[in-house]
């Protein structure tokens, strides 16, 4: 880490130093620097600071927007004023590929109940329910899902009880989400409450099976940019039966039969790991974390899979596909790495992202000087085996935690207790997640819900040659001259996921960080200051 | 930059009060803004707290430092529209800021009206050509269209200043562009500051940008100079050329109705044809000032606006009978793609080009970029999709 | 306004000088201008005429008032090309006017090169954005791109006058704008009356406006204003916005050497590949122009110009390997049609287009709008042609 | 005739006054007052004065641009310096449509032989051999014409020797064309240029007949704006056989065959009408002037090609058509003529256009006041009575007159004497053509080869409402805040002939006296002095 001069306890110190005392006391919790041994704690899952400018979004973002939103064939209708609905309508970049040009695909419209004053005062159901009604009317939808933003609660709706009542009046799935854009202390409680109404409402309602020996469903994938497209090419390439995908490209049909799966695979940790969960108990389907960011890492995970199924042709097969794959891969980075090796990124994006995007950053030879998330828990930091000490404080307290229990007639353990053991030890890894710092280098600095302030700092002190974020903070950051790559929306760019993924990667941060443009910032009489010289002017 | 107050579930129990406290010291602490201009929520407002209250008590508990404002207004989602709640803190700006003094100023106020940086500095590039002094607010100039330097400027050197905005409760007139996003903010001028004021259109093609022009010299008594006289006839001129082409062509429109209102005008001067209009944002004034426009001119006409006057309801209109262009915000494209009409990207939000911040489509040029714009579609599509017979290489 | 000598089969063997005296005469008794260019054709040229020496006779016998002039050129078709001819009359303009008197002047020649009404205008306005005096020449803008104003102006207001051409030889310094176009006419004022002269680039793109900023910044000895940094940081940042859109993307390029050598420039600036480039106009020094440029960045670049260096060739270079853009005047399009391939068009003629003799390349306000037509040139069909899962509200 | 409050002869000597005394008393001859008698001599198919602005073309543009150029499957191969090649390129608007994509089509190419400095000085005949093979080699055509321009003749190059040549060389039909710029006084020697050539190399080289009862060419018309696209609808429509079309849309088979039509129909009289002539001597194909410019005229054209048929059938299938096509022509007209009656026009364009444009404002309720020809001569103007007696100077002197006799094998009079003299009576007009003047009313002013200067002086005094001219004129008039209307290029509209085409001029005469815009010329503060007014400022 050749870039840092400045000890980054003393960059803490002084970015602290600026706060009000009661704030500074509490992201002193949230910033730190670690010390390459067993992760420390970090404060995680906190509310915001009032003021701070934070990058997090509300849990109706979360819910709707990452959970449901990648669903084609849901209508998710928005019980609200209007603005929820409009701007969150198209701006998440899931791609979603229905298998006919008549295939039901709702994705481009938006629904909303659109709220007014009147409603507010007096109640929004009867009109939420005359929405129920007129989209089913002009849609016939198989699904409705029904999304609450802040009023809602306040004013007592019970959407709950509207899609039970026109559930049965219209004879099609229709669910509500108590997932007011105040609950819980970022999206990541939207994602908790997502999690629950699959479990209750969807997983498991269809028992038909998919043809295919070894059946699995993708977790935590909303398919920017087209990764679901490149993972589901790398799955049937090997073999594999993708029964459900959480959510990217997905279909409600499919998450009925998610439970007919033999593994679960969990991408994003944070946004999913409840269905896991669940699915585990209520289905006895085991579950380990993979990843598919890197092409390293997307190898390895295969082989977990492939290792999992303990069927020797399988195994040959993802083998024969990983050669095949890593062939294309190294001609790429050979290609970029002289270019890359050596520079420096940030990472502040998500739950899991800038996690896993220092798989790809580390295969371009580049280090990753600071990171953390937008809505991690302490586990997406230190691991989940702090998940029984960690203190669910107030603002989480009231997200509903499900109490699942095997289900009577769906309940089939996968693996037997040994051999879930046996294949632990070849490196399965079951039910773990390491989190982010496990991976991470001695002296980097950890930064949880980074502030804008914190950001302006990072950048002025350590210059890094790439930051990785979202759009809030895209044009500040290149405005200081350094490249910003989104990490939420790809920049457009993507699939980033698996090994098309990875060279389209490396691809496009050589493209970024060698720019002719970053190099002609300052006009050239900035600096050379030829008046005087010439002139004495 | 945006910052929030953070609210959870307890707030919305016990209130914001502390959280938005909380906030206005954080704000001036860390990011030692002059001012902080507070909009509210829908989770605010359905609680009931009384914000105006909340930022007294900011003051009088020194959390805000000498010399430094909060401001606010409120801005629910379920009132109106994003316009309403553009309108309210335009308003929000005169009521904390504008005062009379004892001396007079020889300037003219304008209210911007909801349009792009690059209009703003249009219509103050105008005002300065006719040797007028002038306050605009808000001004989104060399705030939302920064050059790349560097070094990130939290507070950009552009935007209207507190002593401008004091001051104009002793200009002489206010020009209040587009009635729904300005007219409330020049009728508290009035009451307020007693300084009189005209509502005229956003000046969006030739008869809104004479409007705007000889509003300015009516109030400033300023003579229109000749440079300015001949912008407008090389717009003239244009249209004139391009005539033939946009003549009679059929135009969906969508947006907010401050801007559709003059560009519908606009298309009219071209003897275009826009058939159908719809905006989400309530009120009669739309209506009104569409019949005023299009009943002699185009009776085949339809729009609507307020609630269900959507997109959804555009495209089945333009289903029912297609048109040759649309214009509206990036979410235009997908019925573009989906009837294969050409798109003229106005309004906002426009999320998928660039160029709509730097170049403008008020004034005599801004109308000019504008129908080149809508020439470009139009022959654009013709080039690719004519017979082979028909391809001309001058048009 | 263009009239002609009216040349017949006899004039061609009797010569010019009869028909050229009286079409002198009527031009000046008619249409009583303060010039007459004369321009001679193949027929002149292939005969012999002496166009000088008819000149002089015109004026020694009377055909030319008292104050007025008739100059004149070589301008035969078969002689280098039409940048060939404009070079030339541009140099007559120096070989009649330019003239030293006792008085030097604090300003700065300018020779515009060819391109629009716009760009001159453009590059005027920057000048006179740093404060400094300059003579252009030749000056099209308020000449060809002139109001409608129900009057036609035979002699519209614009363009150079003769004190201004004749004050060129006192200025400080000649700023030569394209070497085919510009570097005669420097080079006489040099000769003629010892103003010293750089040879620029035309100012199109960041880098050449760059050069041409701080040329005349040493030559007038002022600095360059903070706008005028503020309006290059705004091209800097819509090339950083607009980057991945545009990197990698190969560009077939045909025009004028003036135009295409900076027009390459700032394609490679904005890592861009201008992978094919033909001009018909001869010369090495486009050659070497051009391989300085992308001998290291592009060099699997073809280019070629002069005879045979033709649209043809261009076509069959395509034809091998696409593109994914192509820039230059309105006879693109039939390769744009036939290939698939987005035109945008820069360069001459422009037939059947309007904005070009509006709305500047050149600079770095030109540039920006030049980025623009190009990022929607591409995004436009990449929204109509893509897969549809793959379109994207935000780009 | 309403806005005359000038008189037109008090116009004509104040513009006259202008003039250099030389040069008044020349275009004293080429303005006329017409009388509303027996026309009176105008002079025209002069030199254009010099210094005087004239709209006119050279003589390669007429044989060129005008007669081979819109003929798709020659390759016109021009031998000169680049520029006379490319500023004709595409720049007339002819439009063809080959019945099949893979239909040779060579309008949108440019060839040329590049003339350079050493070709003058050396001579140019190898550069113009090679050029010759060298398209040959690559487009294989079925033939190939050469065009000279202005040096060609005076370095001495032999055009027609190389393509003797050339032809015995490489087997195809080559022909030359010695329409040097400098020839005669305009474009219309070109015209006659291009017509013997045709005659000499192309027309009776191929005696396939086409099937059809009522065989018929086409002569003079050009298909600009795909006017011959509407008439060849419209013969059809009749059952018509159109053998050949001189050149709308053309190809040199239909020239090779023309002489197996048996009647040749002339539109533009001043392009083609000597190879009409010429057809008739060698072939025995009589001719009559046509109009299909006008609803009306081409109502009446269609009956007369009826007659001379003297086919019941045809004639009963004619009057269908029109009856037809004039139900939507007066619907069309109905609309439009409360909007374009009374108004008033001036047209200066062409040898041909002038005159029969005012056909269609007829049509629309709208009368004439000026008009001319660019590049008529006097028969144009007077009729072809007076051919006889016009003089031929010597600028005109050196266009070859072809000799031409009946052809051995091929001569066949399609008529007795008597049948002619009968059809004659019946209003046929063999060989006829009153010319423009016989049609206009009295007082209006007849400008030949009108100069820029004359123009505005019209525009000034008289006001009209549509100025009918060329792009030369275009935009001076327009900023006059007179609408013109392109009568060469048709302002890219069209077609204009035959019926669906005068519709269209219905509707496009009515958008262009009608544009909104041209109400809005003046600013507000310029027609209320609103400063003044208020503040008396």
């Amino acid at each position: 880490m050749g870039k840092i001069e400045i000890d980054p306890l003393r960059w803490k110190e002084e970015v602290l130093k600026k706060y009000p005392k009661k704030v500074a006391k509490k992201r002193d919790k949230g910033i730190l620097v670690h010390d390459g041994e067993m992760p420390k704690q970090i404060m995680a899952n906190v509310r915001s600071i009032p003021g701070i400018i934070t990058a997090r979004g509300c849990t109706y973002a979360g819910c709707k927007g990452v959970v449901l939103g990648p669903t084609r064939d849901i209508i998710n209708l928005v019980h609200g004023p209007i603005g929820c609905s409009f701007y969150a309508w198209l701006t998440r970049r899931n791609q979603t590929l229905p298998p006919t040009p008549e295939s039901e695909n709702f994705m481009n419209y938006c629904f909303s109940t659109d709220m007014q004053d009147s409603n507010i005062v007096f109640g929004g159901e009867l009109k939420l329910k005359q929405a129920v009604r007129e989209v089913f009317e002009i849609f016939k939808p198989k699904s409705i899902g029904i999304f609450s933003t802040c009023p809602v609660g306040l004013i007592g709706d019970d959407v709950h009880a509207v899609a039970r009542e026109m559930k049965e009046e219209l004879g099609i799935n229709i669910f509500g989400f108590s997932c007011e854009g105040y609950k819980g202390v970022s999206q990541s409680a939207g994602h908790h409450i997502a999690n629950n109404t699959l479990m209750k409402h969807v997983i498991g309602r269809n028992d038909t099976a998919p043809e295919g020996k070894y059946k699995i469903n993708m977790l935590g994938e909303y398919n920017i940019g087209g990764d679901a497209f490149e993972l589901e090419r790398i799955f049937e390439k090997c073999g594999l039966t993708l029964v459900s995908s959480f959510s990217g490209n997905s279909t409600i049909e499919q998450f009925e039969r998610a439970h007919t799966a033999d593994l679960n695979v969990i991408m994003c940790h944070r946004s999913i790991n409840y269905v896991a969960e669940m699915m585990e108990t209520k289905f006895g389907i085991p579950w380990f974390k993979v990843n598919f960011i890197g092409a390293d890492a997307s190898a390895k995970s295969l082989r977990r899979i492939a290792e999992y199924f303990e069927d020797a042709e399988l195994m040959a097969r993802v083998e024969e596909v990983i050669a095949e794959e890593m062939a294309i891969v190294k001609e790429a980075i050979e290609t970029v790495y002289p270019r890359t090796t050596g520079k420096v990124a940030m990472l502040f994006v998500g739950g899991s992202r800038a996690h896993h995007y220092q798989e790809l950053f580390s295969e371009l030879g580049m280090s990753t000087l600071s990171a953390g998330y937008e809505f991690g828990h302490r586990d997406d930091y230190e691991g989940r085996r702090v998940i029984p000490t960690i203190q669910v404080d107030a603002d989480s307290r009231n997200i509903e935690v499900l109490t699942i229990e095997a289900d009577e007639t769906r309940y089939r353990p996968r693996k037997t207790d040994e051999e879930i053991a046996a294949l632990n030890a070849k490196g399965c890894g079951f039910g773990e997640y390491d989190g982010m710092m496990a991976d991470m280098a001695k002296g980097a600095l950890i930064i949880d819900d980074i502030s804008h302030y914190e950001m302006e700092k990072l950048i002025e002190i350590y210059h890094p040659d790439i930051f990785c974020a979202g759009i809030k903070e895209k044009y500040c950051v290149q405005k200081m001259g350094i490249p910003l790559k989104q990490l939420h929306s790809y920049d457009y760019g993507g699939p980033y996921a698996g090994f098309e993924g990875a060279v389209n990667f490396y691809n496009d941060i050589d493209m970024m960080i060698n720019t002719s443009i970053w190099k002609m910032i300052k006009a050239p009489w900035q600096v050379e200051p030829v008046i005087e010289a010439e002139y004495g002017v | 930059m945006a910052a929030t107050s953070s609210f959870t579930e307890g707030t919305s129990v016990f209130g914001g009060q502390a959280n938005l406290l909380q906030a206005i010291e954080t704000i001036f602490t860390v990011y030692n803004p002059d001012v902080i201009a507070v909009h509210t929520t829908c989770l605010s407002e359905t609680i009931g707290d009384d914000v105006n209250q909340i930022c007294q008590k900011a003051r009088t508990e020194g959390y805000v430092p000498e010399g430094k404002f909060v401001i606010h207004c409120n801005t629910p989602s379920y009132v109106g529209s994003h316009v309403t709640g553009y309108a309210n803190m335009v308003t929000s700006m005169v009521k904390h800021f504008a005062t009379v003094s004892t001396t007079p100023k020889n300037q003219i106020n304008l209210v911007a009206g909801w349009c792009e940086p690059s209009d703003m500095r249009e219509m103050k590039r105008i005002s300065t050509q006719m040797g007028i002094k002038t306050v605009m607010f808000p001004d989104t100039s060399d705030v939302l269209d920064t050059p790349l330097t560097g070094k990130h400027e939290f507070y950009p050197s552009g935007g209207v200043t507190i002593p401008e905005l004091v001051s104009t409760g002793d200009s002489k007139f206010t020009l209040a562009l587009g009635s729904y996003s300005s007219e409330d903010a020049a009728t508290l001028l009035e009451t307020k500051c007693k300084v009189k004021f005209s509502v005229l259109d956003l000046p969006i093609g030739l008869q809104a940008t004479d409007k705007y022009v000889m509003a300015l010299s009516r109030a400033s008594k300023m003579p229109v100079p000749d440079s300015i006289t001949a912008d407008r006839g090389r717009l003239v001129d244009m249209i004139a050329d391009m005539h033939q082409y946009l003549y009679n062509k059929r135009v969906a429109l969508f947006g907010d109705p401050d801007t559709l209102v003059p560009l519908t005008e606009f298309l009219l001067s071209m003897d275009m044809k826009p058939v159908y209009i719809v905006s989400g944002t309530p009120g009669k004034k739309f209506e009104t000032a569409m019949t005023n426009l299009l009943l002699k001119k185009v009776p085949e006409a339809k729009f609507k606006n307020g609630q269900r006057a959507d997109m959804f309801l555009l495209h089945q209109w333009i289903k029912q009978e297609p048109v040759d262009l649309l214009i509206g915000n990036s979410y235009g494209k997908y019925i573009a793609r989906d009837e294969n009409i050409p798109l003229v990207r106005v309004g906002f939000p426009i999320l998928d080009r660039i160029g709509h911040s730097h170049f403008p489509i008020v004034g005599y040029q801004g109308g000019m970029g504008l129908i080149i714009k809508i020439l470009n579609a139009i022959l654009d599509k013709e080039d690719r999709e004519c017979a082979e017979e028909k391809v001309e290489l001058t048009m």
